[in-house]
């Protein structure tokens, strides 16, 4: 079954995601919204990671030809996967990225907010040294 | 039973409708099935029983007086049947139903009827949002499950690690609510709740992962398969279901399961989010009407899900404690579609009675057990429960590999098949 | 550019590509939403439409394990942390909690300029096209994690742990204070 | 396979359109029979029939931080472990006992954390509450009452 949409429709929402990611994290003072356009940004990552797996050929390197052990083509498919899934175990990590950097950084937000009383990324800034 | 095909075959006039409209209708009427069988209707009967049996539990009479004929006198237009129904020919009718029992009809109307107060303050856009995603979030996981015998809405691949993912819909929901409301007490309830519905979803997870361990499958209706058989028996009924495996080693996730169901459905001993003393009402306080009513029912479904998940992972779902295979080949001589009535029947007699039967352990645990303390309710998910719970997951799938180590002749033979 | 979209094999007859186009649509105007809007908790909960509407591009994409992890980690997890951190850190006089921005129009420039770019480069790409089948996902996945990737699987622990450890200790110090 | 998840949508419209069509159809009806009288004290927030004190303003316990730390990171571990969980059955010819200790040393580690932050104290849900006292808010324990002979 043909996906309903074509690869660029993917990689333009991924692309426009970026871009509010990155309008967020430029001109947002507040810190818990800087990281919400950090997850913006993952988010459209992801989407190409995912979109490329599902579209693009991949390449020789991913596939079950470069594990070292010697065994058949189709064996080897059947132990290490399809080689399309790579895309989704590198999405899987970005994820897993994902939760630890918005739990680490909020621990740095909140302790932010309880030495210097808000959390304005201009003013820590300028408060830094 | 693929829904598509069933519906193909048996419905004739369909055959020319392209896929996806029959598939829509079938899902929709099968959705809407569910909305008015298994959580409309039964948060009303849910909250009759509740309340006789903490009449009982408290010595005192429950709702005893709302029956038939009380109903209609409530309401202008139909106090003239109501009139009737006194007289001789149908004097029946008020004494056969049972009093009380339309007492959550009543209810439902009054919260129908209620004033609807969203507060001054209140940020009214997400006060009134948050039911939706709250219902949401609770009614899509019935999309899964299997009902009866291989017979559910969708047979997702990933069946219930979508339950799991579907559920935290809930609680941005509860977060909402308790923000849009503009009361203190309200916030603070909706955090509680958060917390301690996050908090839990991990051993119940964990226990959840046993079991697809065991079965080697996320799928609803793989996983109710993988029960007809156990202790090498082909056809072994209630032994084969995955909470008496092992030698009864599977009790141990399927409590902890069953602890943390209970404590995500915020239901005493686990209501702190809405411990009355404490915070009026928890995340709903400023919620009133038919508004409220969503929440209500978002909770007796929650409920019922997690009854219904209890049942699928660890009581065999569908499958009645005697060996399936024998109404199997019973049904195997009649009429097909006699056969796939009782069969279907069958399916949901025992999938629904062992559901609702966690939804009466839940509300009899309601009225019999005093409230943790918010510390050691969270004491008991994280020192307790959660290490558990990682323990006995490493136990179970050490004894699933002693097993098949034991049975390795023919995994060798796989593998050199593969060679 | 639409057009061009359009062109490259999507069919206007399909109601699935409506589907898709309705999730497309969500996703986008949501994450607008998410860079515009003045209170923060508004920002937030366009955020969960956000990664909802991720969560159906995955399905669209036939990632059904990756959408199922999408909505677990991110609403179920992510939001509500972020969710936490909004009410932790704010003083909460009124629920209309102002989320200032500085440098709009700089901000808008550059983020218009990476679009434009990463636009350029998806639709200048000549890609080797080869779609996979649409398969059920999580078995290749776990057999990527047990095969070539088994290293990264056992490092993503060690990062948790690093996480929790360190995420922790920084509540800690921000406690003694 | 993406069939399945049309039901899906569906379930989720139809929690949707439940929750409006009952919120329109208590508007017109209940436009006609119930009473509407708004009033400041019944608009107000409700706090037990007392006068509201104060704003909204909370200061939360960082705990619920804390907790939903742990959890997320539990959280990720569990959407690791099911893919794991799927193949194990399936994989195990291939990787012998292997594959069983790669899971061991991936639940041992996130159980090296749980232990560290146990340790360490930040499961207790009311230590800050009792270090925040000072010595002299601190509740004296009774003195033991004397035994009237």
């Amino acid at each position: 079954m043909m996906p309903v949409a074509s690869l660029e429709w993917f990689l333009m929402i991924a692309a426009f995601l970026f871009a509010c990611g990155i309008y967020t994290i430029l001109t947002r003072k507040n810190a818990v919204s800087v990281l919400m356009g950090v997850e913006l940004v993952l988010n459209s990552a992801n989407i190409n990671l995912v979109a490329f797996a599902r579209f693009v050929k991949p390449a020789a390197s991913l596939g079950p030809q470069s594990v070292p052990i010697p065994m058949e083509s189709g064996a080897a498919a059947v132990i290490y996967g399809a080689p399309w899934a790579s895309g989704h175990v590198f999405a899987a990590f970005v994820i897993i990225l994902a939760a630890a950097e918005a739990a680490v950084a909020l621990g740095i937000i909140l302790g932010i907010y309880r030495s210097m009383g808000g959390v304005d990324v201009d003013e820590v800034s300028a408060l830094k040294g | 039973m693929d829904l598509l095909l069933f519906v193909r075959t048996h419905l004739s006039f369909l055959k020319s409708w392209p896929d996806w409209i029959v598939y829509v209708l079938v899902v929709f009427v099968f959705a809407f099935a569910i909305l008015n069988t298994l959580v409309a209707p039964l948060t009303g009967i849910s909250t009759y029983i509740e309340r006789r049996l903490a009449g009982r539990v408290q010595y005192r009479w429950g709702p005893n007086r709302v029956g038939f004929r009380s109903l209609l006198a409530s309401l202008p237009i139909t106090r003239w049947m109501a009139r009737l129904a006194d007289k001789q020919p149908f004097k029946f009718l008020g004494s056969k139903i049972p009093g009380g029992l339309l007492q959550f009809a009543a209810d439902g109307l009054k919260l129908f009827m209620k004033e609807d107060i969203v507060p001054t303050g209140a940020d009214k856009m997400m006060f009134k949002l948050s039911p939706y995603i709250v219902l949401a979030g609770s009614f899509a996981a019935f999309a899964v499950f299997p009902v009866s015998h291989g017979c559910s809405a969708t047979n997702l691949n990933i069946g219930i690690f979508y339950v799991i993912a579907i559920s935290s819909l809930v609680v941005p929901g509860i977060l909402m609510a308790g923000w849009g409301s503009a009361n203190k007490w309200s916030l603070f309830g909706g955090m509680r709740s958060a917390a301690q519905i996050v908090s839990y979803e991990i051993p119940v997870g964990i226990a959840l992962l046993t079991t697809v361990m065991l079965a080697g499958t996320m799928n609803m209706n793989e996983i109710v398969t993988a029960q007809r058989s156990g202790y090498g028996i082909e056809s072994a009924g209630a032994l084969g279901w995955f909470a008496f495996r092992y030698g009864g080693l599977m009790l141990i996730p399927f409590l902890i399961y069953f602890i943390g169901g209970c404590a995500e459905v915020n239901r005493t001993p686990f209501d702190l989010p809405e411990a009355e003393s404490e915070l009026v009402s928890g995340y709903h306080t400023e919620y009133s009407g038919f508004r409220w009513s969503f929440f209500f029912m978002a909770e007796y479904s929650n409920m019922f899900a997690v009854g219904a998940i209890a049942t699928t992972m660890f009581l065999g779902g569908p499958l009645p404690p005697y060996p399936v295979q024998w109404t199997e080949a019973l049904f195997a001589g009649m009429n097909p579609n006699l056969a796939l009535i009782l069969r279907f029947t069958e399916g949901f007699a025992w999938f629904f009675a062992k559901s609702y039967f966690f939804v009466l352990v839940m509300i009899h645990m309601r009225w019999t057990l005093p409230r943790y303390r918010v510390d050691q309710l969270m004491g008991l998910c994280y020192k307790v429960l959660i290490p558990i719970a990682l323990t006995w997951f490493v136990i179970m799938c050490g004894v699933k590999m002693f097993r098949m180590e034991t049975t390795l002749p023919r995994a060798t033979a796989a593998v050199e098949a593969h060679r | 550019m639409i057009l061009t979209l359009a062109a490259a094999g999507s069919s206007w007859a399909d109601p699935a590509f409506w589907v898709f186009l309705a999730f497309a649509a969500m996703t986008v105007g949501s994450a607008v939403l998410v860079a515009a809007t003045r209170n923060i908790v508004y920002s937030a909960y366009a955020l969960l439409l956000t990664f909802f509407g991720v969560a159906g591009l995955y399905v669209f994409l036939d990632a059904d394990f990756i959408a199922a992890a999408q909505v677990l980690v991110y609403i179920g997890g992510i939001l509500v942390l972020i969710l936490f951190g909004v009410m932790l850190t704010n003083r909460i006089h009124d629920i209309h909690l102002s989320n200032e921005t500085t440098h709009p129009v700089t901000g808008a420039i550059i983020a218009g300029a990476v679009f434009l770019v990463l636009a350029y480069v998806a639709l200048r790409t000549d890609w080797e096209l080869d779609p996979r089948p649409a398969v059920p996902t999580s078995q290749e996945i776990g057999k990527a994690f047990m095969g070539k990737y088994l290293l990264a699987f056992e490092a993503a622990s060690v990062l948790l742990l690093a996480a929790l450890i360190g995420a922790a200790y920084l509540a800690r110090r921000g406690e003694k204070e | 396979m993406r069939f399945d998840y049309v039901g899906v949508l569906v379930f989720l419209a139809l929690a949707v359109g439940f929750v409006f069509i009952g919120m329109t159809a208590q508007r017109i009806v209940s436009r006609l029979v119930r009473s509407n009288k708004p009033g400041a004290a019944k608009l107000s927030p409700y706090e037990c029939g007392e006068e509201p004190v104060g704003g909204t303003f909370i200061r939360f316990n960082i705990r619920f931080y804390v907790l939903a730390l742990v959890f997320i990171v539990f959280d990720v571990e569990i959407v690791l472990l099911f893919p794991w969980a799927r193949v194990f059955q399936e994989l195990y010819p291939f990787y012998r006992s292997v594959i069983f200790w790669d899971m061991v040393v991936f639940v041992g580690i996130l159980a090296l954390g749980l232990a560290y932050i146990w340790g360490k104290g930040d499961l207790e849900w009311n230590r800050a509450f009792r270090r925040h006292l000072s010595p002299a808010e601190k509740v004296p324990r009774p003195a033991p009452r004397k035994e009237s002979p």
